[in-house]
């Protein structure tokens, strides 16, 4: 982690020197232990402040939507994917970008930690041989890294970037036997009263805060389908329907853009796993379009296209 | 060719070819007289069930 | 997402195709007759005095 | 010309349709649009869709026409529309010219007693089984036999019957579109009756030589359709089981018997004796076979002026090919009466517009009685007392016809008289009567769009007619529906855009040079580009057409007819460097000759024609005696002496084409062998000549070519795609080895010239695809508007296509598709303003996120991103409402709800749905 540390210090002073860049967009230490920040550099002297290690899991496409300037910002495979479909969706102009590439070794969850360990956590700190090491108030733990892991990050297959201008180090190699799917199929195969029953419970805790939506990268429209009140599509109360619309409804529209970057589970202040709607639709895309998100910057999404053969087995 | 010809045209046949024929003049600017011997115009394609290559419905 | 199967149908049929028409839509209101009526995602009619 | 008007014995002017007349008409007889398989009325009309939707009384079998006796209908019809006195009425017509597309008719096989089509009821036509598979048709498209009604599970068709036969019949021509029909029948018949059905083609030549075709074959192959190169000689009956027995001989030899449970005869084209009557009087010639004789040059001009044909009274073809000729005929007579453009046309009178915005909605509601088709149903009266409750709705009538002239007039002076400012009409379906109701408000000085219709006959009286009080019930829920939206709908405006007159052919072969000067015929300055230096593209390599005419004489004439032509621009050595605009407003960038020029036009052409393949196969470049088909066209040209000379040719068919990496058909490739093997044998009669080929495909009159051929005693030999002829060298003997299809064994010829006849190759113009939004497919070849109905032009509005671009084809059919396209845009031009919908897609730009999936998911092109430079709302999404057509796909497609369709917008459309809660 120092390595990726150093690297990208050193790579973002040279692109501000060289005014190659107006700013970068990364991480610097949070003020409390697992809480990195995103943060912005704009002096080749504060570069120092970026730091790398497995609690960068914040997806920065997000604070990338709309720039006009010029920009480097550090991104692993997932966010090098959102700005992939930042780029498709004009959001974003690939010259007005430096990429600066982290193969990325998987993020903690910081609330996996929190969940095996009694008191507050002081500090936690990554071992080279892959161990995390947390210590608080009269304890030390130590985690194996594996199991750590952010549940998106367990089953990824896109570890590297896609798009990369600035190499942080050599590509890691990809998992290539994880199941993406174990859950989804497991939801596919219930009745729909068991289904009902799953999403009730699912979404009992919502408090309907948007805490997901806000930090998706897709999630960019001016004005939220929620947010609209002629028509009114979604109601505003606690109804289960209306927090069903919103859910089912965001997911679709990430439909074949999602990247399973893990920001809306991340983000849900009451640990709702959102990922199944998402990942249902992604496995859907793969299997009916064989399409990935955010692979190519040449390729709109499969929902934004009309092939004559298109798959359409569901019409009668 | 005279300078004084008629700005008007007989199609005889209404099915598709004499369809698309007065269509074509009527919006070119001449008034078109279609012909038909039959009742209705549509000729042998609206005989046809599905068109290919598409299979599209003939009506 | 726990919508019961059978409320949602798909079908292509063209202008001309009536009868094909009648009979799915025959066939999508008796398989929803034979749902009965709709258990999830009922609102409550907001009450008023 | 003098024309006989038949009686109808209905006056269409009164006729409303209601059907009455058919319910109580007692006389019925065979229904010649089902070919006879069901039956009809009297008094009819032939289909559901029928234009004009009016009644006819066939006077041959109606009662009392022919004894004087019932009269049912008269006595029935609600609007007095029968009339047993009309007379035949002759008509003189003035016109300045004449476009024949009379069509054909299939052949009638009753004459052969071998296939017992007279006696047998299991074999039918395949017209007839058009009607059987037909959802429309006398089994509402079930698949059954005619003899016991049950569905078959074996079925044959029979190719060439009355076609490429001169025993039997005198039809020696292909009627060109038997394969093609057989082939979907069968697969459509196997999507019927699931894929078991057993379907089996016998055939002598497989011709699926038009643009996707051969991939509709082998698709067939692949869902099972048997394909048996064999021409059948009888149908017998086996015993009184409705089955039937056909011998046949197989690919090895074999004769066989096999049992089928139904037959169908793909019956051929051909002209019937009236129309070859007609000809006469006309004073037109035909063909040996009957069709009408033109020039290779002038596809669709008859041999008397100002005389066109369209269609399959000038060659046997399909659809696709006959709306080609249609619009070259239009063309053609365009073209021969351009000074008189617009000389007889009527222009409507414009009555001004009220303004009724931000006025309080007054709502006419106008029910209709239909006469009793609607008020037999459903209570008329109590559904306009209904209208009277709802809200907004200030005047209520109802009418016993609305459609008739005199309530429209009325229905005007309503709408004046009563201020009103939205109008609903409850009655039959907007699809046939809306157009006209809007007339109506246009009449009276509102918007057009301000009108609603409620469907309360077809969708209502008519299906609930047993239960009058639910048919009433749903009446005012409808008319309940329609007021609440008509309540909140606006007046659109549709702006008016001005067509620049001038038009850009891109591509200066003939195609180019055709439709250019249809183009200017018609009275528009236009541009050709042509990325050469000469005009005449592939032409310029051809020798001779069949008719004989030396193609280097009629180009030279053509190239010099353009180059004088003042109203036409030639921009030789240039090419496309960019461009901007939409229909009626292009402004293209031309780059060429050391610079760039911006041309405006208001349409374009593509015929960017297409190229021969250069083969990798056969030993091609490695002996000076391999040749493709245009390189012989050279040295017969050329006259060079290794022809006279050679004692033995071989034609390779099929090469580069019909293969997996391009399976299409070159389509021009065996009439090309056939008649160069003509010429060979011309040259010298004692050469050999072999033509080894896959199908011969000499389609239409074409055909002629190939008997004479053979009898000039051209050797043909067939060969399939897994064993392909060989060609190796001998010292300095070139030998084709190649596997005799009758003997089976492998066959040496010795050969002088071989000829390849290679692909034609598209010019996969992918950066002119780009430029005007146009796709191509698979193969590279550009996509038209619709594969049947709209060849020669794009879905994109204003860009117009022929030529090889499109497909590969011979000549005449080239010269037609350019006129065809020609006559498209001409369509366009002669608008001079195009009026767009009120009814198109609308972008709110502070909601727009400008996600682009709407600029990607239009099929039209009309939403695009305003400049990053603009002023107001830089960057978003906006529609170009010359380019919607109001499908509504982006609006259901936008996460942002950014988009709405205007006249459907999500609150007209929620008012309806929430009156529709009402009903309960």
């Amino acid at each position: 982690m120092r390595e990726y540390t150093d690297k990208i210090r050193q790579i973002a002073r040279r692109l501000l020197e060289e005014g190659k860049v107006d700013r970068v967009i990364g991480f610097k230490k949070g003020s409390m232990p697992m809480m990195n920040e995103p943060c912005v550099i704009r002096r080749p002297q504060d570069a120092d402040q970026l730091i790398w290690d497995g609690n960068c899991g914040i997806n920065l496409a997000n604070y990338l939507t709309g720039a006009k300037d010029k920009v480097g910002v550090v991104a692993k495979g997932c966010d090098s994917r959102n700005i992939v479909t930042h780029i498709i969706e004009n959001k974003l102009d690939r010259d007005n970008v430096v990429v600066i590439g982290v193969p990325c070794q998987a993020m903690i969850d910081k609330r996996k930690i929190a969940a095996a360990v009694d008191g507050e956590i002081s500090e936690v700190t990554e071992t080279d041989d892959g161990k995390v090491v947390v210590r608080g108030n009269g304890f030390e733990k130590t985690f194996d890294r594996a199991e750590t892991l952010q549940d998106n990050c367990a089953i990824c297959v896109h570890r590297n970037p896609v798009i990369c201008d600035e190499p942080v180090a050599d590509p890691v190699p990809e998992q290539t036997d994880v199941d993406r799917y174990a859950d989804i199929r497991a939801i596919d195969a219930m009745s729909d009263a068991e289904r009902k029953a799953f999403f009730d419970d699912m979404f009992a805790e919502c408090i309907r805060c948007y805490a997901c939506r806000n930090a998706c990268p897709l999630c960019y429209c001016p004005t939220c389908f929620v947010d609209e009140s002629r028509p009114q599509w979604v109601g505003k109360g606690q109804d289960e329907n209306d927090i069903r619309t919103f859910h089912f409804l965001r997911a679709y529209h990430c439909a074949g853009r999602c990247t399973d970057c893990g920001a809306c589970e991340r983000a849900c202040p009451v640990g709702i796993k959102m990922r199944v709607l998402t990942r249902k639709l992604e496995k859907d895309c793969k299997e009916l379009y064989g399409w990935e998100a955010g692979m190519s910057v040449d390729q709109r999404p499969p929902l934004d296209a009309y092939k004559p053969n298109d798959p359409d087995a569901f019409i009668k | 060719m005279t300078k004084d010809v008629i700005g008007s045209v007989l199609v005889v046949g209404g099915g598709i070819a004499g369809m698309r024929s007065a269509l074509d003049l009527a919006n070119s600017g001449y008034y078109v007289y279609l012909l038909e011997k039959s009742p209705s115009i549509g000729g042998v394609m609206s005989q046809l069930d599905k068109t290919f290559p598409t299979n599209d419905c003939a009506m | 997402m726990g919508l019961e199967p059978g409320r949602l149908h798909f079908s292509w049929i063209s202008s001309a195709e009536s009868t094909k028409f009648a009979r799915v839509a025959q066939e999508v209101t008796e398989a929803v007759k034979a749902l009965g009526p709709n258990r999830h995602f009922l609102k409550e009619k907001a009450k008023v005095a | 010309m003098e024309i006989v008007r038949h009686p109808r014995y209905v006056d269409e002017s009164k006729c409303i349709a209601c059907g009455a007349c058919y319910e109580k008409c007692p006389k019925k007889i065979p229904d010649t649009y089902n070919q006879g398989l069901a039956k009809r009325k009297a008094i009819y009309v032939e289909y559901a869709q029928a234009v004009p939707l009016k009644y006819r009384i066939d006077p041959d079998t109606c009662i009392y026409l022919q004894k004087k006796k019932c009269g049912a209908c008269k006595k029935l019809c609600p609007t007095g529309a029968i009339d047993f006195d009309m007379k035949e009425k002759i008509d003189t017509l003035n016109v300045g010219s004449v476009v024949l597309a009379p069509g054909f008719k299939p052949f009638d096989p009753s004459g052969f007693d071998t296939y017992n089509y007279a006696n047998l009821p299991n074999v039918m036509t395949a017209t007839e089984f058009e009607r059987i598979l037909s959802a429309s048709g006398p089994t509402t498209g079930h698949l059954i036999r005619m003899s016991d009604h049950k569905e078959p599970k074996k079925i044959a068709w029979l190719q060439c019957v009355g076609s490429r036969d001169i025993n039997r019949c005198d039809n020696p021509a292909c009627s060109s579109v038997c394969c093609m029909y057989a082939i979907k029948e069968a697969v459509i018949a196997k999507e019927h009756s699931g894929d078991d059905l057993d379907c089996a083609i016998f055939y002598m030549d497989m011709r699926t030589m038009g643009k996707e075709f051969e991939r509709f074959y082998e698709n067939a192959k692949k869902k099972g359709v048997r394909f048996i190169r064999c021409r059948v000689h009888s149908i017998v009956p086996v015993g009184d089981t409705g089955d039937m027995e056909l011998r046949y001989v197989t690919d090895d030899g074999q004769v066989t018997t096999e049992i089928f449970e139904q037959v169908v005869l793909s019956v051929g084209l051909q002209t019937p004796p009236e129309l070859v009557a007609l000809a006469d009087r006309l004073g037109i010639s035909l063909t040996k076979g009957n069709f009408c004789k033109t020039d290779p040059f002038e596809p669709v001009a008859t041999s008397r002026e100002g005389v066109y044909v369209c269609g399959a009274f000038q060659g046997p073809k399909d659809i696709p090919q006959s709306v080609i000729d249609a619009g070259a005929a239009a063309s053609a007579a365009g073209e021969f009466l351009s000074p008189a453009r617009n000389t007889l046309t009527r222009v409507p009178e414009i009555v001004p517009e009220t303004n009724v915005i931000n006025e309080r909605p007054r709502v006419g509601v106008f029910v209709c009685r239909c006469g009793v088709n609607i008020a037999g149903v459903v209570d008329v009266p109590a559904v306009a007392e209904y209208a009277r409750t709802l809200p907004y709705v200030e005047f209520v009538a109802d009418n016993l016809y609305s459609c008739s002239q005199d309530t429209q007039d009325i229905m005007a002076q309503t709408i004046r008289e009563q201020n009103l400012n939205r109008v609903v009409v409850a009655a039959c379906t907007p699809k046939t009567h809306e157009p006209l109701f809007q007339e109506t408000l246009i009449a009276a000085g509102l918007n057009k769009y301000l009108f609603e219709m409620a469907n309360i006959r077809n969708q209502d009286s008519w299906v609930h007619k047993n239960n009058p009080e639910l048919a009433t019930e749903k009446a005012m829920d409808l008319v309940r529906m329609a007021v609440s939206k008509a309540a909140l709908i606006q007046p659109l405006k549709e702006t008016a855009l001005n067509v620049n007159q001038a038009a850009l052919v891109i591509g200066g072969g003939v195609s180019g040079m055709n439709a250019a000067r249809s183009l200017s015929r018609q009275g528009y300055v236009t541009h050709i580009v042509e990325k050469s230096d000469t005009l005449g593209g592939q032409a310029r390599n051809l020798h001779t057409l069949p008719s004989g005419d030396k193609v280097a004489d009629r180009l030279e004439k053509l190239a010099a007819q353009i180059e004088a032509d003042e109203k036409i621009t030639v921009h030789l050595n240039t090419t496309l460097a960019g461009v901007e605009g939409f229909v009626g407003n292009f402004k293209t960038t031309l780059a060429g000759n050391g610079g760039e020029q911006v041309l405006e036009h208001g349409v374009a052409v593509i015929a960017t024609g297409g190229q021969e393949y250069k083969p990798a196969e056969y030993r091609y470049g490695e002996d000076p005696r391999i040749l493709t088909s245009l390189e012989l066209d050279r040295k017969l040209m050329d006259n060079d002496p290794a022809i006279e000379s050679a004692r033995s040719a071989v034609f390779i068919q099929c090469v580069g084409s019909r293969e997996p990496e391009r399976p299409y058909c070159s389509r021009i490739c065996c009439t090309h062998s056939v008649h160069n093997s003509i010429e060979l044998k011309r040259a010298n009669p004692d050469m050999n000549v072999f033509i080894l080929y896959r199908d011969v495909r000499t389609y239409g009159e074409k055909e002629y070519l190939y008997r004479e051929a053979r009898e000039l005693g051209v050797i043909f030999v067939r060969f399939d795609l897994e064993h392909k002829p060989e060609v190796r060298k001998d010292g300095d003997r070139l030998i084709v080895r190649v596997i005799d299809h009758v003997l089976g064994i492998p066959m040496d010829i010795e050969t002088d010239i071989l000829t390849l006849a290679s692909a034609i190759l598209p010019n996969r113009e992918e950066k002119l695809a780009r430029f005007f939004k146009v796709p191509l497919n698979e193969d590279g070849f550009f996509v038209e508007k619709h594969a049947k109905l709209g060849p020669s032009e794009f879905a994109t509005d204003g860009v117009f296509l022929c030529g090889l671009a499109h497909y590969p084809k011979p000549i005449d059919e080239s010269i037609a598709q350019a006129r065809a396209a020609a006559s498209r845009a001409i369509t366009l031009l002669a608008r001079e303003k195009i009026h767009t919908s009120g009814q198109v897609a609308e972008i709110n730009p502070s909601w727009c996120s400008q996600c682009g999936t709407c600029v990607s998911l239009c099929p039209y092109s009309a939403p695009t991103f305003r400049s990053p430079e603009e002023r107001f709302w830089p960057g978003k999404a906006e529609i170009n409402p010359a380019l919607c057509k109001g499908c509504g796909l982006c609006v259901a497609s936008c996460r942002s709800g950014a988009i709405h369709l205007k006249g459907f917008d999500n609150d007209q459309i929620f008012a309806q749905i929430f009156s529709m809660n009402e009903a309960g």
